[in-house]
């Protein structure tokens, strides 16, 4: 025998060998999994942000297989993920319309002044531990920037005193929503530009008291806006997203505001 | 608010500081832990500027001063918030210089310390993120860069004022153990009373801070005393080095030197007391630190026993330093309250 | 029996694979992330690596060197290491899905790890026997897992240190690994083989 | 001064050591030296506006059942107890409502506030009918004390009448009266143990009644051996088993848990409660006011306060009526004498730091009020933790306050829970002697916060 035949006749005797074990194992040890549970993982962009309800993409990808859970609920990818996403399950969805974050406060250190001097942890839910946070206004900004650190993309700024999103850089995951210890930031259609910037639902006079921008409850903007799309809930003037209201229409109620909380962005 | 609301007192209003409880403090502080352990190296720096004069002071001077600045410019170039005031550089400076030998260059002993101070300190954050004693660490890079220099032992410049006699060796007493040993398997000296009450008081050659065991248990006894350091590891360290080195000197003692030869000689107290102590790197709970001790001990013994290096306790307890997490790990207490049984019978 | 225990000492310690010898490196810093994960990845280590010198060892002696085809070495060697990965990870997917999903990609990169070839390669080398060959795998796997087991108690403490953002991630458990092996360095000349 | 008749003392068989040295704690300065001389003092109604809010309890709070313009009377009840744990709240004053808002609580939440505008503050307006405690039923106790709107009184403020009906297989055999007093600064137990302990062994025993249980310990820390001497006075004529517990001073000796482990050896379980391991414990206020409620049908509207701390120009201990404002209490020691940093409700370990002095009010659990200066306090900063290990000494839990806080500081919440941060009393030692000056308690409680929201969260992702 030459060299050469025993050569391939041990080697090839190996690989048949060692195959047959590997095959042998896998059946043993075999584990059912829906081979779609991967592909969907791969068509998600794989941001991991949890805006979607699910622990990361893998979670909600095995959501979308197994649960049926509906497959335009990554704001991340937006229409183009769902477009895939029903090329490759065959289901229809629309695409929701992107959303961005937004800080209904614009009470900064100018604006709405500190009851006092705070000293712990540099962050809001902390903060808001210790006697209630040390903001005069109960549902002001408390400007210690746990939003800003838990944003993935970075799109929260914090700028005297307040967090200010960049709706360019949101993805919309909501993570600062779910953090926020005062809960004063919204997740609203990105094309709506008209805001009111407050939160407070105290009357006028308590309001004007620990702040100079913030929503008196006077109701003028929900008696100008066309279509309600500026209601009153109780002293605090809401907008209804709904509902679009055009720039002409929108500078006059940035104007017309006398707590100088109606903002465009 | 009502006209009425005038009856009620008003008090002028002084803006207060709101935080969290406990609104007092022990008054404890970094600075202050390092200020102490300054202080209990006191007595030990007084004994190596006898016995090394000049070159005592000139290596502790260097040290410190290169130990600050390095720490100093690396903040800065950090961008960080400068921290010399805590003097824990300073700390390091001492320790390194005390682990160095009398005649080492002055440029080793600054890229030592800036080693020490940038590599195993900075790069991590600073203090409290370190996972290495940075002195030790300064001296282990030392030890293997510059292995000719930092094992050259000069003969002592002054006379030995209380023993009389000229016990003048030109190697450290382990290492002369050691090279007798594996040369003629024959211990070179006898160990009697008198060699260890001079080792103890520091009549031996050694790096400058470590040659009076008496000075630094002074000194231990005084951070004892605020409570700087507890007993475990000290106790531990040199209770290891004792019972191991015991067992071998009785299974063989003409191999072996006795136990109390260990504990006199080399880096052991100097490393019991002072750097195995260091808190950022050693465990945090009770047991912790007796386990982190008691290998400290073996691991010494070890090293010097059968290891290539004549002295093994800044290995050892860099080794240590380097589990101390998984100790810390495995050794915390029963939280009150969680117990098996849920219920106690009355 | 010295001979075994000092082989032992020898390779996990003196001569660690990781720290001294700087092979396998991969793992050690891929899987240091958190210790559940680093002792399951040393028990497998430690598992392949043992079986693979006792495997690889009759292997050469029984097939290739009668046959002559000593050259063949490395070729089987991968392809008996390889069987023997592949075989691990279907058995831990099935026995414990967390630890399997926690090792990722770093269980099949077992294949790859450098100790592996290195052990079997070198008991051949050395000339050692049967059981010296499954000794001296046996103590150079658990040096590995030793030494990744230490690093990963260091890897939870720098991993949340504050080193300057130059030297975050990585880089710092680069340089700690590196003082690690300082520290490892204590030990050479500890056993004279 | 008395020390050596409390050593004599000591030979009594009513006199009982603790047999268990409680985990950690610390030493800290107490100075009870500042408030301990003076004299329960009444505050004369100067006050005209009361606020009394309907939260001073633990749970829900209470419902109003007055209307703005109505007139109350003292003794009134006018907040209704709205859930199994709750608690009545009475008008402390006689006068007319004239407004309900909702106003900031002493802990930082927000909750409706009663106000009353005074017009006679010292004459009762209506009271329950007396009770003879010795032979009235459990029952009828337990509800006398819930119609009081009784509330632990010493910080937590646990709705009494809860605590003293618990289910038929807790068995209860200790009764405790805390009257430890470890947190520094505070005399309002140790004067109202000199002053009044008649009531707080009449409360004890009527507690010990209502549950069955046998023997009832009156725990005092060793530092009020005056307290100790009048109590074992006031207890000649009980029977063999009350006793007195001289505890070491060491705090927190008066954290529940703890005492109950000095006292019975008995470790509550984690998450448990004291009645899982037969034991009760009552702070002496609450005994006081149970006897008060009882026997006398006065329902809880008043409440001993130390006003003291270093920025405080008389310190003293005064008799309060729920709802007064602290400048009013301030006003009555003098004012301050130096420039105060820190307003702080309760004692300086466990106290709640206030933003105003002029819309805080006193509540049933406002054991103290404190006026610190600025070279008293503890500054807070986020320096990085030298792993020392006080603070592992220092926790009376047996936790590890440094690896906790450095896990919570990189928000690893799964990873504190695993480490049983929920098992933390915040108690302050920890963080006490950091000398990094870490906010130890403050971590952990935003990471006790933080896994109780995620609990919650699960829980309503699982409804779903």
């Amino acid at each position: 025998m030459s060299i050469i035949e025993t050569t391939v006749i041990v080697f090839g005797t190996t690989g048949i060998a060692c195959g047959a074990l590997l095959a042998i194992a896998s059946r043993v040890f075999a584990i059912k999994e829906d081979p779609r549970i991967g592909k969907v993982c791969e068509l998600l962009p794989g941001a991991n942000c949890g805006g979607c309800g699910y622990a990361g993409c893998a979670d909600y990808a095995k959501a979308i297989i197994m649960n049926d859970a509906p497959i335009n609920l990554c704001t991340v990818g937006g229409a183009e993920t769902v477009k895939k996403l029903s090329t490759f399950l065959g289901k229809t969805a629309e695409a929701a319309e992107r959303k961005v974050a937004i800080v209904l406060c614009r009470g900064d250190e100018a604006n709405a002044p500190k009851n006092s001097i705070y000293n712990g942890i540099v962050d809001c839910s902390a903060a808001n531990l210790v006697s209630g946070g040390n903001k005069k206004c109960r549902y002001g900004c408390l400007g210690y920037g746990s939003c800003a650190r838990v944003c993935p993309t970075g799109a929260i700024e914090i700028k005297d005193g307040i967090a200010v999103v960049h709706p360019e850089l949101c993805i919309g995951c909501g993570a600062c929503v779910k953090v926020c210890p005062r809960k004063i930031i919204k997740l609203i259609p990105a094309s709506r530009k008209l805001h009111v910037f407050c939160s407070s639902l105290d009357k006028g006079p308590a309001v004007k008291k620990v702040c100079k921008v913030g929503c008196i409850g006077c109701s003028l903007c929900s008696k100008l806006a066309p279509d309600n799309a500026i209601v009153m809930s109780g002293a605090l003037a809401v907008v209804d997203y709904s509902k679009n209201i055009d720039d002409e229409k929108a500078t006059i109620l940035e104007q017309k505001c006398p707590g100088k909380c109606i903002r465009k962005t | 608010m009502n006209g009425s609301d005038n009856r009620s007192v008003q008090t002028e209003e002084p803006i207060f500081i709101i935080s969290s409880s406990p609104h007092i403090h022990s008054g404890s502080s970094i600075t202050g832990i390092m200020a102490d352990v300054i202080l209990a190296m006191i007595p030990a720096f007084l004994t190596s500027l006898w016995f090394f004069r000049w070159n005592a002071l000139r290596l502790v001077l260097v040290c410190v001063i290169s130990c600050v600045l390095s720490e100093f410019i690396a903040r800065k170039i950090m961008r960080r918030n400068n921290t010399i005031q805590d003097l824990s550089a300073v700390v390091t400076g001492i320790l390194l210089a005390f682990n160095l030998p009398p005649d080492l260059p002055s440029w080793m002993a600054a890229l030592g310390s800036f080693f020490a101070i940038v590599i195993a300190k900075q790069l991590f954050g600073g203090i409290g993120y370190n996972p290495f004693n940075p002195a030790l660490i300064g001296r282990v890079f030392l030890l293997i860069s510059f292995p000719v220099q930092m094992t050259t032992w000069s003969r002592w410049t002054i006379p030995t004022p209380l023993t009389g006699t000229d016990a003048v060796t030109t190697a450290t007493p382990l290492g002369l153990v050691k090279t007798s040993l594996s040369a003629s398997g024959n211990i070179p000296f006898v160990f009697d009373t008198t060699t260890a009450w001079n080792f103890f008081i520091g009549i031996k050659n050694g790096c400058i801070g470590e040659v009076s065991a008496l000075a630094i248990i002074i000194g231990g006894i005084y951070l004892l005393y605020r409570k700087c350091i507890c007993w475990h590891i000290p106790l531990s360290f040199l209770g290891t080095i004792y019972l191991f080195t015991l067992i071998l000197y009785k299974t063989d003692p003409s191999s072996n030197m006795p136990p109390l030869f260990h504990i006199l000689t080399g880096g052991a107290m100097l490393g019991a007391w002072f750097m195995a102590t260091d808190m950022v790197t050693s465990p945090v709970t009770k047991k912790g630190m007796i386990v982190f001790g008691c290998g400290c001990g073996l691991l010494t013994v070890i090293i010097r026993k059968w290891g290539g290096y004549p002295e093994g306790v800044s290995f050892a307890i860099l080794l240590m330093n380097a589990i101390t997490p998984l100790i810390n790990r495995f050794t915390r207490p029963r939280v009150f309250g969680h117990y098996k049984g849920k219920r106690i019978e009355l | 029996m010295k001979t075994y225990f000092l082989l032992i000492v020898s390779a996990a310690l003196v001569n660690n694979f990781v720290l001294t010898r700087f092979l396998g490196i991969c793992p050690f810093l891929g899987v240091s992330k958190s210790v559940k994960t680093a002792s399951g990845m040393g028990g497998a280590v430690i598992f392949v690596i043992t079986c693979a010198s006792a495997v690889t060892w009759l292997f050469q002696h029984y097939i290739l060197d009668t046959l002559g085809l000593g050259f063949l070495q490395t070729i089987v060697f991968i392809l008996v290491i390889a069987t023997f990965v592949q075989f691990v990870e279907i058995v831990l997917k099935k026995m414990s899905p967390a630890l399997h999903g926690a090792l990722g990609i770093y269980l099949p990169l077992i294949t790859t790890n450098c100790c592996v070839l290195a052990v079997a390669v070198l008991n051949i080398k050395e000339n050692y026997n049967f059981l010296q060959s499954i000794t001296f795998g046996f103590g150079a796997s658990s040096g590995f897992a030793i030494a990744l087991l230490i690093f990963t108690g260091l890897r939870e403490k720098i991993d949340r240190s504050n080193p300057p953002d130059a030297m975050k991630g990585t880089s710092i458990a680069l340089i700690t690994a590196g003082l690690l092996s300082m520290a490892f360095m204590g030990f050479a000349g500890l056993v004279k083989m | 001064m008395s020390w050596k008749m409390h050593k004599e003392n000591m030979n009594s068989t009513r006199i009982i050591k603790p047999v268990k040295k409680i985990p950690g704690s610390v030493h800290p300065p107490y100075k009870k030296e500042l408030a301990r001389n003076a004299p329960i003092k009444n505050v004369s109604s100067m006050e005209a506006h009361f606020h009394i809010s309907m939260s001073q309890h633990l749970g829900a709070p209470a419902k109003p059942i007055v209307k703005k313009g109505d007139t109350v009377l003292r003794g009134q009840k006018i907040g209704e107890a709205s859930g199994f744990i709750s608690a009545n709240v009475h008008s402390p004053v006689t006068g007319k409502v004239i407004d309900i808002n909702e106003e900031q609580t002493l802990s930082g939440a927000y909750a409706s506030s009663i106000i009353v505008e005074a017009s006679d503050s010292e004459k009762w307006g209506v009271l329950m009918p007396e009770l003879d405690w010795e032979s009235a039923s459990p029952q009828q106790i337990i509800t006398r004390v819930a119609d009081g709107g009784i509330t632990g009184m010493g910080g937590a403020g646990f709705p009494t009448h809860v605590k003293l009906s618990p289910p038929k297989e807790k068995a209860i055999d200790t009764v405790i009266i805390n009257g430890a007093e470890c947190e520094p600064y505070l005399t309002a137990d140790f004067r109202l143990m000199l002053e009044e302990p008649e009531n707080i062994k009449n409360g004890a025993l009527i507690i010990r009644k209502t549950l069955n249980a046998k023997r009832v310990i009156i725990a005092i820390e060793d530092n009020k051996p005056e307290a100790i001497r009048v109590m074992e006075e006031a207890l000649k004529n009980c029977d063999e088993n009350v006793f007195i517990a001289v505890l070491p001073t060491a705090y927190p000796h008066g954290a529940e848990k703890q005492l109950i482990y000095a006292l019975t050896g008995r470790e509550v379980p984690s998450g448990g409660l004291p009645m899982d391991v037969g034991a009760l414990v009552e702070n002496v206020g609450t005994a006081a006011a149970i006897f008060n409620a009882v026997a006398k049908g006065i329902p809880l509207v008043e409440r001993i306060v130390t006003v003291t701390g270093e920025a405080v120009a008389i310190p003293l201990n005064l008799r309060v009526k729920i709802g007064t404002s602290f400048a009013a209490l301030l006003n009555v020691c003098g004012g301050t004498k130096s420039k105060s940093t820190k307003l702080i409700a309760g004692g300086p370990m466990m106290g709640i730091t206030q933003t105003s002095i002029n819309s805080s009010y006193t509540t049933k659990t406002t054991s103290g009020l404190l006026l610190l200066p600025d070279n008293m306090i503890s500054t807070y900063s986020s320096d990085p933790c030298i792993s020392c290990g006080r603070c592992v000494e220092a926790c009376p839990m047996h936790l590890m306050p440094c690896e906790l806080s450095i896990l919570l500081e990189a928000e690893d919440i799964t990873g504190a829970e695993a480490l049983n941060v929920l098992d933390c009393i915040e108690c302050g030692c920890c963080a006490y002697s950091c000398p990094s000056h870490r906010p130890l308690v403050q971590h952990m409680r935003a990471g006790k916060a933080a896994i109780m929201l995620k609990r919650k969260q699960q829980k309503n992702t699982e409804k779903k």
